[in-house]
């Protein structure tokens, strides 16, 4: 059974559908590829999937539980974490604080609550490599290590399923291959189940097991990625018809 | 050390200050006193809302008027004992503040300053025209708290409101709520994707902050004993808002640092108490353009560059 | 209760406080759209207007309508200076919506306390100018109410035309559409804040100016305009000049139907009411873009 | 002396660096494209050669002055006008109005009739449409109206951003028609394109943006059989 699944998704900005009537479905410890042309209404389905948008129409399965409709910090709850395209640290806080309030409030948004998050925060700083910066604000942090506490925030959320939009977008090749071997590490240590658009094709292609290929709001193909990119719609899609 | 040093001070301030009408009899020093205990309970719980969460509330003045009205009714005309009426007062606050907190949810930046004025500004012509209840512009004479007593039973009961709402602020903001107000000051949407339900917690700060705001507004109306509407009006605001800026919003001592300064500083500058807003206007202007961060940001500069001064001397 | 013509008189005079009204909000509603700024000073320019076409007025014997373009011709170049002085060194700061709501605050308090210690607290009133009323249908209307309603009109009207066929105004409308987009015409988007602040400013002057021989002029007379101008852009649609002109004279006229039906003290309270409804129900005002 | 020309550009925003060491140039007349997939840095290249973003380091030469220095206007003044994704249109006002407002600067204003002829000559939707609200156009229209307010500066050299972003096939093809009609009015143009077949098509030379770097260029024969170009898009 697969661990999430979407069926005739759709959602439109005044008329215009940015997804429409999609399906999709993800396998349990599986790191699947998003791409798609700009506009190709990528980031509209993480949101959909992650609760900042309501569909219109359409179902959400997350381990067999229909999850359309709930708000983001409920599906956060349920173990869904995501990332932001443009990042969206808490700069005032340190690195550390980020992580914690995954780590808080990632299972529970009770006000009172007597667990200490400390050290799963820690353990997420561990992971991403962010210890020897913990104390620092996040404001003074380079894009790649804003990037990682990112990661480390939503994994203190101990998800099942992370949606991770672009983060290896602005990163340097360095920077580029921490995060791929960071993804894997995800994977095969936390049993998380990844789903990511990317653009950075080096990193589709080298870590996904499956790829999705997104077109105007629809998905246009699908499977692994050396079968994708191979398909003659995602090739127009990319390069273009041949115009002369 | 340093840490230290901080608590002996702070233990010194606080005996001072049990001891103070003791030490120094001086009523009018006390009445100033006073006045800076009842306002930093104001300007710390506002600043709950508009430094710590980014919700920019320009209605705090409601809630300090609402909670003095609603006790110095119940005393008047219920003959409720004037403790009682008084934590009944935070109560009214409080439930008056879902009443604004709620359309603010979902509004942005400006439009909430302008919804929670609105409202201030609502609840100030209500109290003026509904003269059969309030007599209006005339003013009510409030019930005293303390029949007969003095200033100095006025300044511990303040006092005490002082410690009590900063010992509360303190343990809110070392507790996860303290992140979790930040977090949504700095991005509402990356808190909730967080598992933080973050209309929870706006309400939650509004309930807090107006609880408060209203206890220190019962307190002021039992001890000034006469009440009208200008005390929810624009004014008081703004009184707030230079207090708040000039001590460092976003802080937990800098709205009270702030408070006590421009208390003492404004009864010195009496003489030029027709210049007064002008002072005001002018350190609003010059705070936002000069030191964004307030009395504390700037205390904090001085202290990093003092702490990087000894390390550098340490290591030569 | 009363009658029809009452009703009918009424009305009139909402149209002509709305017409001040309109001056008043449009300036303030493009302010907002071209800068993202919430002028919370924008009441005193009001104000300052009023003052300067009292004192034009007065002690040089200009007709209102001189004093009104004497005052419209110094607050213009006040309005830039303010720009100037305490907005540009804002631009691309972080926080920057706090910090110009707090700085034009700040300056609201200072100019308006200013006043105080510069005009008095009294009130100051001009006597009547054009003597004598108009009167059809048991309507009666000063020539002075009328003069105030038909320069009112001409300014609107003059205003529409500026933004909509001017080369400048068209470049302000630009800029409030799309800033990015303006910078890559060649717009100097700068040059056009100021500018577009002390067209702001000249208007609200405007306002002040020509209902100054109606109304007393006093140091605190902004404050209803500016809450005023708030509940028309809420209406209005917040940077919309035409919404701000369509709910000026409503709100004008809803105003003057509450003074007569309810009191004169309770009718911002209704406006008020109003005004936090609509917010609730629709975040971004009536005819905002959701 | 080229029309354009940058050396050792970088740039990016408050802590983040998007823009790396960037050398190019673009000779009079002709088309020169820039290639890269999403988020390589094209925009940001774009709007530091338009004076949006700040140069860190680095200078830019148009027509034989420094411009890394210049403010937006300024730059559009001196003849480099550029057309940002999605045509950097004016949603609220009308077709004639966005196009009017293209011919901004004071020199352009006085010669406005000219130039409309010539942008209605080219696109005729455009006159059919000239009283429509700019944000109720269609993709492909929009665009056009970006190139048309574009036209309106007089611009010695236009930078356009994407101009297939977002359209289907087949009005890609007219909107490139278009562009290659404008060139005929001694119009250079620098072309950044995520799609690299059409603007190998459109342009005589390129150059390959990958992670805020240029790593390759060449005329357009040669790229299009580069196996690195085949790789760095589709990852083969």
């Amino acid at each position: 059974m697969p661990i999430l699944q979407g069926k005739g998704l759709t959602k439109a900005f005044g008329g215009v559908e940015a997804v429409s009537n999609l399906d999709f479905s993800i396998q349990e410890r599986a790191i699947v590829g998003l791409i798609g042309p700009n506009g190709a209404g990528k980031t509209t389905l993480f949101n959909l999937v992650a609760g900042a948008f309501r569909p219109q129409s359409g179902r959400i399965r997350f381990l067999g539980e229909e999850i359309q409709g709930l708000k983001p910090f409920e599906i956060c709850h349920r173990g869904i974490g995501r990332t932001f395209q443009i990042v969206k640290p808490f700069n005032t806080l340190t690195v550390l604080e980020n992580a914690v309030i995954g780590a808080r409030f990632g299972k529970s948004s009770k006000i009172f609550d007597s667990f200490d998050p400390t050290p799963i925060a820690l353990d997420a700083l561990e992971f991403v490599g962010l210890i020897k910066e913990k104390d620092l604000l996040c404001d003074n942090l380079n894009m790649g290590e804003k990037k990682r506490v990112e990661l480390a925030r939503v994994l203190a959320t101990a998800p099942k399923v992370v949606l991770l939009d672009e983060v290896m977008a602005g990163l340097n090749p360095v920077e580029t291959d921490r995060v791929m071997s960071l993804i894997q590490k995800m994977r095969d240590e936390k049993e998380i189940t990844v789903f990511m658009i990317e653009h950075v094709m080096k990193a589709v292609m080298g870590i996904s097991d499956q790829v999705f290929v997104m077109h105007h709001g629809e998905k246009i193909a699908e499977g692994l990625p050396e079968m994708v990119v191979k398909d003659q719609a995602v090739i127009e899609a990319y390069l273009g018809e041949r115009i002369i | 050390m340093k840490g230290s040093l901080k608590s002996i001070l702070l233990l010194g301030l606080f005996l001072l200050l049990s001891f103070f009408p003791f030490l120094f009899p001086d009523p009018y020093l006390i009445h100033l006193l006073i006045l800076s205990f009842i306002f930093s309970v104001l300007v710390s719980n506002w600043n709950i809302l508009f430094g710590y969460m980014g919700i920019f509330c320009f209605g705090q003045q409601a809630f300090f008027g609402i909670g003095a009205y609603s006790s110095a009714l119940l005393a008047l005309k219920l003959g409720v004992p004037v403790p009682l009426s008084i934590v009944f007062g935070g109560f009214v606050a409080s439930l008056s503040s879902i009443l604004i907190g709620l359309p603010t949810l979902r509004l942005q930046g400006a439009y909430v300053a302008l919804v929670t004025l609105a409202f201030a500004e609502v609840m100030r012509m209500t109290c003026s025209n509904w003269v059969g209840m309030t007599r209006g512009q005339l003013g009510l004479t409030v019930t005293a708290l303390i029949p007969g007593a003095g200033r100095v039973g006025y300044y511990y009961v303040a006092f005490l409101l002082l410690l009590l709402s900063t010992i509360v602020l303190l343990k809110v903001m070392r507790s996860s709520f303290g992140y979790v107000t930040v977090a949504i000051r700095e991005s509402q949407e990356a808190a909730d994707s967080l598992g933080i339900n973050v209309i929870k917690y706006k309400i939650s700060a509004f309930l807090l902050s107006s609880f408060m705001s209203g206890l220190a507004g019962a307190l002021y109306a039992h001890y000034i004993r006469i009440l009208t509407p200008d005390i929810m009006s624009l004014h008081l605001m703004i009184t707030i808002l230079v207090m708040g800026m000039l001590g460092g919003i976003g802080t937990l001592p800098g709205p009270i640092l702030g408070t006590f300064v421009l208390t003492f500083l404004s009864e010195y500058l009496r003489d030029f108490a027709q210049f007064r807003f002008i002072i005001y206007g002018t350190l609003i202007i010059l705070a936002v353009l000069f030191v964004p961060g307030g009395l504390v940001s700037g205390l904090r500069s001085v202290e990093t560059k003092l702490k990087g001064k000894r390390c550098q001397e340490g290591s030569s | 209760m009363f009658t029809a013509s009452i009703l009918i008189q009424q009305i009139v005079y909402g149209l002509v406080i709305g017409s001040s009204y309109v001056l008043m909000a449009a300036g303030f509603s493009l302010i907002w759209g071209i800068m993202g700024v919430l002028n919370l000073a924008h009441g005193e320019f009001y104000m300052l207007g009023a003052y300067i076409a009292y004192y034009v007025s007065s002690l040089l014997g200009f007709n209102p309508i001189m004093s009104a373009i004497v005052a419209m011709a110094a607050m213009f170049f006040f309005g830039i200076a303010f720009e100037r002085a305490l907005l540009s060194p804002l631009y691309g700061r972080k926080g920057w919506e706090m910090s110009t709501v707090l700085i034009t605050v700040g300056a609201s308090i200072l100019i308006q306390n200013l006043a105080l210690v510069i005009f008095g607290e009294k009130y100051k009133g001009l006597p009547m100018y054009f003597e004598g009323e108009l009167e059809i249908w048991k309507i009666v209307l000063s020539y002075d109410r009328l003069v105030v309603f038909l320069v009112g009109i001409f300014l609107i009207a003059l205003l529409w035309y500026l933004l909509k066929y001017t080369r400048v105004g068209m470049a302000m409308r630009a800029v409030s559409q799309n800033q990015e987009g303006a910078y890559l015409t060649g717009i100097n988007v700068h040059k056009i804040f100021y500018l577009a602040f002390g067209l702001s400013a000249a208007f609200a002057a405007a306002g002040g100016a020509l209902l100054a021989p109606i109304y007393f002029v006093y140091p605190t007379v902004g404050a209803g305009p500016l809450l005023m101008a708030f509940a028309i852009v809420i209406f209005g649609g917040f940077g919309s000049v035409k919404g701000a002109i369509v709910a000026g004279f409503l709100l004008g006229v809803f105003e003057s139907l509450v003074v007569l039906m309810v009191s004169s003290a309770w009718k911002d309270v209704f406006i008020f009411v109003l005004v936090i409804i609509v917010l609730t129900v629709r975040p971004r005002g009536l005819f905002g873009i959701q | 002396m080229y029309l354009l020309s940058a050396d050792g550009l970088s740039c990016g925003y408050g802590h983040s660096q998007v823009l790396w060491d960037i050398s190019f140039h673009v000779e009079e007349g002709g088309i020169v494209g820039i290639i890269g997939s999403n988020g390589a840095g094209k925009t940001t290249l774009l709007r530091t050669l338009s004076g949006l973003v700040p140069a860190q380091s680095g200078k830019i030469e148009f027509s034989g002055e420094r411009i890394e220095h210049l403010s937006p206007h300024k730059i559009v003044e001196r003849g480099l006008s550029q057309i940002p994704e999605g045509g950097g249109i004016f949603p609220y006002m009308t077709v004639l109005e966005n196009l009017k407002l293209g011919a901004f600067l004071p020199w352009n204003w006085k010669r406005i009739s000219q130039s409309l002829d010539l942008v209605f000559e080219l696109f005729s939707t455009l006159e059919d449409r000239k009283n429509q609200m700019a944000g109720t156009l269609s993709g492909g229209e929009r665009q056009m109206l970006g190139i048309g307010k574009g036209l309106m500066s007089s611009p010695k050299l236009l930078l356009i951003d994407e101009p297939s972003s977002g359209l289907a096939p087949k009005l890609v093809l007219r909107v490139f028609d278009n562009i290659k009609e404008i060139q005929k009015h001694n119009v250079t143009i620098l072309l950044v394109e995520q799609n690299v077949q059409y603007c190998l098509n459109m342009a005589s030379r390129a150059y390959v943006l990958e992670n805020g770097r240029i790593v390759l260029e060449g005329t357009s024969e040669e790229l299009i059989g580069h196996e690195h170009v085949r790789k760095a898009y589709l990852g083969i």
